[in-house]
């Protein structure tokens, strides 16, 4: 089985997602990195769930699901404070104002 | 009927009541709010007197051999241990009379005044504080209360709100804290190393520690307590604490805080390390020079000083030291000698901040060279001033002359003489520093300002209790020979921790 | 090797290169637009991925919920993006984030070696948890092992999630209430020609599916989590064909429909103390009716509540038919 | 005389003039106090009695002990005497509104001077002196001019530099020997290891107040300055403190302090030549005075130094040496209040004035030649370089009463009210300067009390009287008159000059004020950085790094 | 499954679940009036509760609930030991404190958003006792989710620009430091097979292979940036100072205190062989920096409520500083300073509150002569702050001299410098603050005498007082209180 180029992939992602969250300030780009970021986390429990010796393990399967939910939560409340935030301050991220 | 008395639980705890008498009223005070002024004046007059009784019977009992402790577990292996001997009552009783005394002044003195519930508040609780640090049985107790005292005593501190008012509080509470945090280390340095221990005589330190290690917690608990006896190198907060109101500098910068560090000195040298391992470990002469320092250094400041209470704080950092030279010596007549000035100096002092506050208060007088001529429109308060100053130069029959011969017996008695010098010099200083302004009140210049024919007294409530103090001055100058005189309790203690009659 | 697996891992291959160079599109992408499509399309892939890692249902899941709903939300966010812009507002662009990249990228890099290595070096001898797991599941009531872990071995993990999914509803609320923002797509004056009859067959077509999954969720891959994004896109796309108008007055159903799932599930969870001595313990008759009444509600309430995040309103009212313009709101 | 009449008296009496002074000042009784304030000292006279008991006090101070032994008699005597006398006196001398503050002044230090006399103990005879001493102040100063402040300060300073030494020796030996009675010397002193710096602290301390040269400088300032009857009490009695002060501490019966009495008589001689030197040089009458107290007080100083030097010659030197005190105090009163009764009434003054000038200097059948003789037969053994010297001292002195006489022998006369002024207490201390001293030379030493008749004592005391009026007219003839040199009273003093006064750092702690302004602004851009989510991952990955490493 | 006596099954079936089915209710029923009484009688009700749990958890030491009846290492455990105690004490003392309090402000405030704030504050409870018992990793992941996005609009709550950019960054950081401990958890998940706590303790513990090191690790810094441990600290005081008075209390007082109580979970439970004494010190020095950091920021602050934020950043270092000393004393101290801080902090808030419903504003330079207006306010304020600041008599001072002397006990001085140091500071900043209030700067005859000028209602003032007053009482009950603390405490070094 393929499972090491799959957690390979899986550092790799993450790799990639924390650089978007260092790089980027704006909002939206932020939340995109920081959700591949947690794709990738949930890519290394299945492969390590699809490994497991008889058969795969549903509890990580279980945990993944759950994460993917809460991950849609967090970022559907974000988005909502993003929109909002835009609105009332017109700036695209919180850091930008240097108003001590 | 006596054996019955003497080991009833509640007779026992008779400490614990003494503490509460004005931790309640405090309470009540804080709670009740301003505009309860009446109510107000009955709890604070009825605790003063109610822990005046309380102190009588413990005197009493004390005198009589009674066992007086109260235990309450706070920690695991460590408890609230309060315990009453000859020692504690020293403190003890000043401080319940003088309180008594200082809240009929400051009733009169505080009249229209904003903020009184705060005042009286937070001031029966700063007595509770003190009246726990001298029945405070262990180290941990001693902190608890040590430090309660700084905290009740800082709204007193910056009680007129004005900003001088704050720098002053801020840099006392620099002072008193910062030693407190070097205090608290010492304290469980040693707790670490004998475990909850009870002040014993012979103090409870074990000698066969490392010197090096004794002597390092010994330094730590000294400058902790230090900074509250204003000791030089940490004397700066209270020549500036001198802007609190007139009751407040008398009572805390005369008898409360001050003399809480002067006791914990005698404390942490009779009752921890006792007084043979102080002197193996060499402390004693750190002591004594270190005392003898501040007693020049704080008179010569107050020679600087022109503003009235500011020299009367420098005379203070300079007096509480004789109990630290007292101690320092370390001999049976230098112990008594330091012992009783805690008391008379309380006396005199508290006379002269409420002097003081009355030339303040009726005159606006601040200033040194303002005094001309108030000998005759002031005659009762200037005489009080005159004979409390006497006292502290060391003129007999006033009290100030009584330690001061003891300390000096003391100091001759084991060969150090320059003990003597120093007690000379600041007689000198203390002279230098005091006639004048005798001088100016009694004997003003032909061209001084003519204050008019009449005399101008300050009221009632403020007269009674300087004329009161100052009787108590000369009383315990003149009747030291009493029974129940501080002389004689002070020998009494000095039996105690030298075990034959010195 | 066998033709069929070398064919697998080239499959893999491809799949891995292709998901890395589609997250790198997302993040150093410049415009917002291409980088949320990049987005989506990463979430397609990974359902993939799952599938190809032997886990169905979470390749349902993230189908629906992680391309499907969120993609949705971030086209939203696109669209406010543009559309509100407010004269004085610079374009979106990218104030330095306080770490420059020269050392980002090195950081970074060297983290994703590290973990991808420790990843890979993990030896896969499953553990106390996995054997019982396995174990467990064969002999459960319910044959779909993920289902039998989230609704009874791990029971409160599903609980607590819904109260997350909750949460941000609620969090979403308290913003409504500060400030009421333009609704993104206002009910259009004339009705798109073919929106109404693509609807009109797509609706059985999803209920369908959704019931089926749910169904299927207690003995094959699907469930309650999977149905209910499926029904959450269906809400969606009446509100996109201005069937649901947004308003904002607290309404009962709506507030029922949300909370349905996890008041329930909490009721069980006190409910289970009578006939076990822990909670959330399923009783030894009649747990399959219970866990399938659970699941129906929690289908409910999710597909309620990413509908109503999708809206951003406090609540939606059916209108009856298209053909004359519901009231302004 | 049982003891509990002594107790109530031994106590009662000192606080008596403490009870009347208060009364001063409540204005019902001011009348009835004024009234009775100059005859308290007089009170003291019921004290004799006492003579030869001891009272002890032990509630008192530390253990009080009052008594009146031989050396305490006669100086109690002429403390009662001349505080009566100059008493009355000032009643009519002095300005109106100001007596009550006066007669306060004055019973304050009449108390401390009496207990002087009486205490028996340490610690009460310092209290004592301290208060004679803080009291006299008052009266020195009660002009209330600028010299008088002067003369007050330099007093005072003085004054407590002597008490600092006094309690210096005092607390040495008490460390010994605790409170220790006074009434048969002080036994301990000898076995003392520090006996050596104790008695020079002794001597110097109570030389400040006896005038011993180099410690005088305050007495000529002083007294002038106080209104007449307290120069004439300070002279007269108070400076005898210093006199009982050597007499009950001093080990006069002890023997090995050689040198110490030795140095003290030679001391005591020079000052009584040097006084008298200064003395002449004086234009002021009272200034004459004060010197000529330190010239007599040199002379007692040598029968107490001999009295130290040879303990067998000590009984004998020192109830001499009291006895000059005794005649030399009342002489000197006479003389003070003789300076006030001249200016008011010349006639009666010229009639009488010059008789306690006379016996001062030591003309014979005077009370002046008595104490002479007397310690003239004291010093017979001693060596004999002090013959010749009292000779010289005794018509040294009569240089300086012929002086004094001329500048204060009343001018013609000035208007009659001036007489009506009652000069009866003068005239009774002019009577007491002629009969006390032999009175009292008779009840202590009956045997000698006769000698000064013997032809041989008559020529040695009317020889140097005679020399010095040779003397005198001879210098108005040969020497220059007018410009006669002057030495500004206090002599030495000048040499001092204002005290120098102690500008002492005052150290300030406080950070620069720019140190807290940069501290302030890296905080504020701290604070800016850490608010970024990037810097925080990127710190806690360092930390991170640094844990695998420490790993 | 232990058998555990009959009433700790309902304790925490209700401590979870009832605020849970509390919070549906809020949101069916938006009664204002029944809802606070709702939250005050669960308050009470959880309160009452806990007094039998505690005694079960003295008598029997941790306990053990496996939910749903499955064995160990299947089932998710709930853990009950000294330390979960406590905070259950914690939020359940300060949760009855602030809803009385907001009862009262939400009205009179009559804050749009009323209905919202029960409903976040009935889930954020629900969440918190569910972490402090929780005793899976992945389940402290769930609820460590709950808590961030109850808190995380709480902060929104309060309107303004402020507040929505402070929630915006709280948002993000709380986002990546979930991310982070959800990789944390896989790592171990995949290393050691186990994700229940007892199990992982139970293990021997012969040495962590790296990949439970970098596992802890990532967990850490996950952590640090959710509980704002100091170099991650940037979001909580600009959040806290922006929050309303009760939200800022809750989240000064227990949020922020959740995810540290995590870090001492698990550092000193199971995954204690993973670090090695030379790490402890690292993470002790970074606990002492926080506490210097925070303190220096406090003092430089202008406005009231930033000061007391940067005291929580300050304080919360004192939690790190368990790990390099773990002994028991060390143990009892720490988390009796936890449970004094939530309190005092709390306190803090809620006066603060008041004063600025007093006077309008809350820049220090305008708190002159409020100590006329509210002095009995000002009074809980001070208490408060010298419980923070750890002075005698409050229980600060007993939790500063369990921590010095387990310092010093174990040699390591240089940690009780520290903490006095961290003393003398909080006094100078608290003491700072009441000086202000007590400053008057106009001669006093001019300002008349009045006690309130609007009388501040009763469910505004008592609360805080209250709190205070706790916070003292607890100084009375070190003895009481320490063999429940020590239950469960690591065996480490005595």
């Amino acid at each position: 089985m393929t499972g090491w180029l799959f957690s390979v992939t899986a550092g790799l992602l993450f790799a990639i997602g924390l650089y978007g969250v260092l790089i980027r300030t704006e909002l939206v780009r932020r939340l995109l990195a920081a959700n591949v970021m947690a794709t990738a986390v949930f890519l290394f429990l299945i492969v390590v769930a699809a490994e497991t010796p008889d058969g795969p393990d549903p509890v990580p399967q279980a945990m993944v699901l759950t994460g993917i939910v809460i991950a849609v939560s967090l970022t559907a409340f974000a988005l909502a404070l993003i929109r909002h935030f835009r609105a009332v301050t017109g700036e695209s991220d919180p850091e930008g104002g240097d108003d001590d | 009927m006596m054996e019955a008395l003497q080991d009833h639980p509640v007779w026992m705890a008779m400490p614990a009541w003494m503490v509460l008498s004005s931790l309640v009223a405090g309470l009540l005070i804080l709670v009740l709010g301003e505009p309860y002024q009446r109510t107000r004046v009955v709890i604070n007059l009825g605790a003063a007197v109610l822990k005046l009784v309380l102190v009588g019977f413990m005197l009493w009992g004390v005198g009589q051999g009674h066992d007086f402790e109260f235990r309450l577990p706070l920690l695991p292996g460590i408890d609230l241990y309060l315990h009453a001997d000859s020692l504690s009552m020293l403190l003890a009783t000043l401080s319940a009379i003088l309180w008594l005394i200082t809240t009929v002044y400051a009733i009169g003195y505080l009249e229209q005044s904003p903020n009184r519930c705060r005042f009286f508040g937070f001031f029966s609780l700063c007595v509770a504080a003190t009246m726990g640090v001298s029945v405070a049985g262990n180290l941990f107790t001693f902190f608890l209360f040590y430090e309660l005292l700084t905290l009740t005593t800082w709204p007193l501190v910056v009680h007129r709100g004005v900003s001088v008012a704050l720098r002053a509080g801020k840099r006392y509470l620099a002072y008193t804290l910062g030693g407190g945090g070097i205090f608290l280390f010492g304290i469980i340095a040693l707790y670490a190393l004998m475990g909850d221990q009870v002040f014993t005589p012979g103090g409870f330190v074990d000698p066969d520690l490392p010197p090096a290690l004794l002597i390092g917690i010994f330094l730590l608990l000294l400058v902790g307590v230090g900074v509250k006896a204003a000791m030089v190198p940490l004397h700066g907060w209270l020549p500036q604490a001198m802007v609190a109101p007139a009751p407040v500098s008398a009572l805390l910068h005369a008898v409360a805080v001050v003399k809480a560090g002067a006791f914990g000195i005698v404390r942490l040298v009779y009752d921890v390390y006792g007084l043979d391992l102080v002197a193996t470990l060499g402390m004693n002469h750190v002591l004594a020079i270190a005392a003898a320092i501040t007693i020049v250094w704080g008179s010569l400041r107050a020679l600087q000083a022109s503003d009235i209470k500011q020299r009367l704080a420098f005379s203070t950092v300079s007096q509480v030291s004789y109990i630290a030279l007292g101690v320092g010596i370390g001999s049976p007549m230098a112990t008594i000698g330091g012992l009783v000035h805690l008391v008379h100096q309380g006396l005199m002092k508290i006379t002269l901040f409420f002097c003081a506050g009355n030339l303040a208060e009726t005159h606006g007088i601040k200033r040194v060279d303002q005094v001309d001529g108030m000998g005759r429109t002031m005659p009762w308060t200037m005489a009080a001033f005159t004979l409390a100053a006497l006292g502290m130069i060391g003129v007999p029959p006033i009290a100030g002359f009584v330690s001061k011969w003891y300390l000096g017996l003391g100091g001759v008695e084991n060969g150090q003489y320059w003990v003597l010098g120093v007690l000379v010099a600041s007689t000198l200083l203390n002279a230098a520093y005091f006639l004048p302004v005798l001088r100016r009140a009694w004997f003003p210049r032909a061209d001084a300002p003519d204050r008019g024919p009449g005399i101008h007294e300050a009221p009632l409530s403020l007269l009674i209790p300087t004329v009161a103090t100052a009787t108590f001055a000369l009383g315990a100058g003149i009747l030291a020979g009493m029974p129940f005189s501080p002389l004689q309790w002070a020998q009494f203690i000095g039996e105690q921790i030298y075990g034959v009659a010195p | 090797m066998p033709v069929s697996d070398l064919l697998a891992s080239g499959f893999d291959v491809l799949l891995c290169i292709g998901l890395l160079w589609l997250a790198w599109q997302a993040i150093t992408g410049t415009g917002l637009f291409r980088s949320v499509v990049m987005f989506m399309v990463f979430g397609l892939m990974m359902a993939v991925t799952w599938a190809r890692l032997g886990s169905p249902d979470l390749a349902l899941a993230e189908a629906a919920i992680g391309a499907g709903i969120t993609g949705a939300l971030l086209l939203n966010a696109c669209r406010a993006a543009v559309s509100e812009m407010r004269s004085d507002e610079q374009p979106l662009r990218d104030r330095p984030s306080g770490v420059p990249k020269w050392l980002a990228l090195p950081l970074s890099l060297a983290a994703g070696v590290g973990l991808a290595w420790l990843m890979h070096s993990i030896p896969r001898d499953g553990g106390p948890t996995p054997e019982a797991a396995i174990k467990a599941a064969e002999t459960h009531f319910l044959d779909n092992p993920i289902t039998s872990v989230l609704l009874d071995f791990r029971a409160i993990d599903t609980l607590l999630e819904m109260a997350v999914l909750l949460l941000a509803l609620v969090g979403a609320r308290v913003l409504l209430d500060q400030r009421r923002l333009p609704a993104l797509y206002p009910v259009p004056d004339h009705p798109m020609p073919m929106l109404p009859s693509l609807l009109a067959m797509i609706t059985p077509v999803l209920l369908l599916t959704g019931l089926y999954l749910f169904w299927a969720g207690s003995h094959a891959p699907g469930g309650a989590f999977q149905a209910g994004a499926l029904l959450g896109a269906l809400g969606v796309m009446y509100q996109l064909a201005g069937r649901f108008t947004p308003t904002h007055e607290p309404g009962t159903v709506n507030a029922l429909l949300i909370t349905v799932g996890l008041g329930l599930f909490s009721l069980f969870a006190c409910l289970s103390l009578l006939w076990a001595p822990a909670p959330l313990s399923h009783p030894e008759q009649g747990a399959y009716a219970l866990v399938l009444l659970i699941e129906f509600a929690l289908m409910l309430s999710i597909a309620a509540t990413l509908v109503l995040l999708f809206v951003g309103s406090r609540s939606l009212q059916l209108r009856r038919s298209t053909n004359h313009p519901g009231g302004r709101q | 005389m049982n003891i509990p009449y002594l107790a109530i008296t031994g106590f009662v009496i000192p606080v008596l003039p403490l009870v009347v002074a208060a009364a001063l000042f409540v204005p019902k009784l001011q009348r009835i106090a004024l009234g009775l304030a100059p005859w308290v000292p007089l009170t003291a006279l019921g004290l004799l009695p006492l003579h030869g008991e001891i009272i002890d006090f032990a509630w008192l101070l530390l253990g009080a002990r009052v008594g009146i032994d031989d050396i305490a008699l006669p100086l109690v005597l002429l403390a009662s005497i001349a505080w009566t006398l100059a008493g009355l006196h000032g009643r009519h001398h002095l300005p109106k509104e100001r007596r009550p503050v006066f007669y306060l002044l004055w019973l304050l230090t009449w108390t401390g001077n009496l207990c002087v006399f009486l205490t028996l103990d340490a610690a009460s005879f310092y209290a004592a002196y301290a208060m004679m001493t803080f009291a006299a102040y008052g009266l020195v100063v009660f002009h209330r001019r600028p010299e008088d402040y002067r003369a007050g300060r330099i007093y005072l300073i003085m004054a407590v530099l002597g008490e600092a030494a006094i309690i210096a020796s005092l607390l040495t030996m008490g460390a010994t020997l605790g409170n220790f009675a006074l009434e048969a010397g002080s036994p301990g002193l000898e076995e003392m290891t520090e006996q050596a710096w104790v008695i020079w602290l002794l001597l110097a301390g109570f030389g400040v107040k006896m005038g011993l040269a180099g410690l005088h400088m305050w007495l000529p300032l002083a007294h002038p300055q106080a209104p007449v009857p307290a120069s004439a009490v300070l002279s007269g009695v108070i400076l005898k403190g210093g006199l009982i002060g050597w007499l009950r501490f001093l080990p006069i019966e002890a023997d090995g302090f050689q040198i110490a009495g030795m140095s003290l008589a030679a001391l005591g001689l020079f000052t009584a030549l040097y006084a008298v030197a200064i003395g002449l040089l004086q234009n002021r009458a009272k200034t004459v005075l004060a010197y000529s107290s330190v010239s007599q007080m040199g002379l007692i100083s040598i029968a107490v130094g001999l009295a130290l030097a040879f303990p067998d010659l000590a009984p004998l030197l020192v109830t001499s040496a009291v006895l000059f005190a005794l005649h030399h105090g009342l002489a000197k009163s006479a003389l003070f209040l003789s300076v006030d009764i001249a200016r008011h009434s010349p006639r009666t003054a010229r009639l009488m004035m010059w008789w306690p000038a006379l016996a001062l200097a030591g003309a014979p059948l005077t009370s002046g030649a008595l104490a002479k003789v007397l310690l003239k037969s004291g010093l017979a053994e001693a060596p004999d370089l002090f013959e010749p010297a009292m000779l010289l001292s005794s018509v040294a002195t009569t240089l300086l009463m012929i002086h004094f006489l001329r500048l204060a022998w009343p001018e013609r006369e000035t208007d009659s009210k001036a007489f009506a002024r009652s000069t009866l207490p003068w005239q009774c201390s002019i009577l007491a300067v002629i009969i006390l001293p032999w009175l009292v030379a008779a009840w202590l030493l009956p045997e000698a009390v006769l000698r000064p008749f013997q032809p041989g004592y008559l020529a040695e005391t009317l020889l140097p009287v005679l020399l010095g009026v040779i003397l005198v007219l001879l210098g108005r003839r040969l020497l220059p008159t007018h410009p006669r040199p002057t030495v500004p009273e206090g002599d030495l003093i000048a040499l001092f000059p204002r005290a120098p006064t102690l500008a002492l750092p005052t150290l300030r702690f406080h950070s620069p004020a720019h140190v807290r302004s940069h501290l302030r602004m890296t905080l504020a851009s701290a604070e800016r950085w850490l608010f970024r989510l990037a810097p925080a991952i990127l710190i806690w990955s360092g930390i991170v790094v640094v844990m695998l490493v420490l790993r | 499954m232990t058998e555990l006596d009959s009433l700790v099954a309902p304790t925490l079936t209700f401590l979870i679940f009832a605020p849970l089915l509390a919070g549906v209710v809020a949101l069916l029923w938006p009664r204002g009036l029944v809802l606070d009484l709702l939250s005050i009688s669960l308050g009470a009700i959880s309160l009452v509760l806990l007094v039998p749990l505690s005694g079960t958890v003295m008598g029997q030491g941790p306990l053990l609930l496996e939910l749903g009846g499955h064995e160990l290492p299947l089932g998710i455990p709930l853990y009950v030991d000294g330390l979960a105690l406590a905070m259950l004490w914690l939020t359940a003392l300060t949760g009855l404190g602030t809803a009385v309090y907001a009862s009262g402000w939400l009205r009179s405030v009559s804050h749009p958003s009323g209905q919202q704030y029960r409903v976040l504050w009935f889930l954020l409870w629900s969440g918190l006792n569910a972490l402090f018992v929780s005793g899976d990793l992945f389940n402290i992941y769930v609820t460590l989710e709950i808590t961030t996005l109850a808190a995380v609009p709480l902060v929104a709550l309060a309107r303004g620009r402020e507040a929505l950019s402070a929630a915006m960054q709280y948002l993000y950081f709380a986002l990546v430091g979930s991310i982070l401990f959800l990789l944390g958890v896989a790592l171990v998940y995949a290393e050691t097979g186990l994700l229940a706590l007892p199990e992982l303790s139970a293990r021997e513990s012969e040495a962590a292979g790296p990949g439970e090191t970098i596992a802890l690790l990532a967990i850490t810094v996950g952590l640090a940036m959710k509980a704002a441990l100091f170099p991650a600290h940037g979001w909580l005081p600009r959040a806290h100072a922006a929050a309303s008075p009760p939200a800022s209390a809750l989240l000064s007082a227990l949020v922020a205190k959740a995810a540290a109580y995590l870090v001492i979970r698990l550092w000193l439970g199971p995954f204690e062989a993973a670090w090695t004494p030379a790490v402890a010190q690292l993470m002790g020095v970074v606990g002492v920096l926080g506490i210097l950091y925070g303190s220096l920021q406090a003092l430089r602050q202008h406005r009231l409520k930033p000061v007391i934020a940067y005291s929580t950043v300050a304080q919360l270092g004192y939690l790190l500083l368990l790990i390099p000393l773990a002994s028991v004393v060390a143990w009892q101290g720490v988390i009796y300073h936890a449970l004094v801080h939530g309190l005092a902090k709390a306190a803090f808030f809620l006066a603060a509150g008041n004063l600025i419903l007093g006077i309008g504003h809350d820049r220090l330079v305008g708190l002159a002569g409020c100590d006329r207006v509210l002095s009995k306010n000002l009074l809980a304020m001070a208490v408060a702050g010298v419980a923070i600041a750890g002075l005698p008599p409050t229980g600060g001072f007993i939790a500063k001299w369990w921590m010095i002397t387990a310092a010093l006990e174990q040699g390591q001085w240089w940690w009780a410098v520290a903490i006095g140091m961290g003393g003398l500071l909080a006094a100078l900043y608290v003491f700072r603050v009441v000086s202000f209030a007590v400053h008057s700067p106009r001669p006093w005859h001019e300002e008349p005498l009045r006690e309130t000028r609007h009388g501040l209602n009763r469910l505004l003032l008592w609360p805080p007082v209250l709190l205070a007053a706790a916070a003292v009482a607890l100084g009375m009950t070190g003895e009481l209180l320490a063999p429940f603390l020590a239950v469960g405490a690591p065996e480490v070094s005595p």
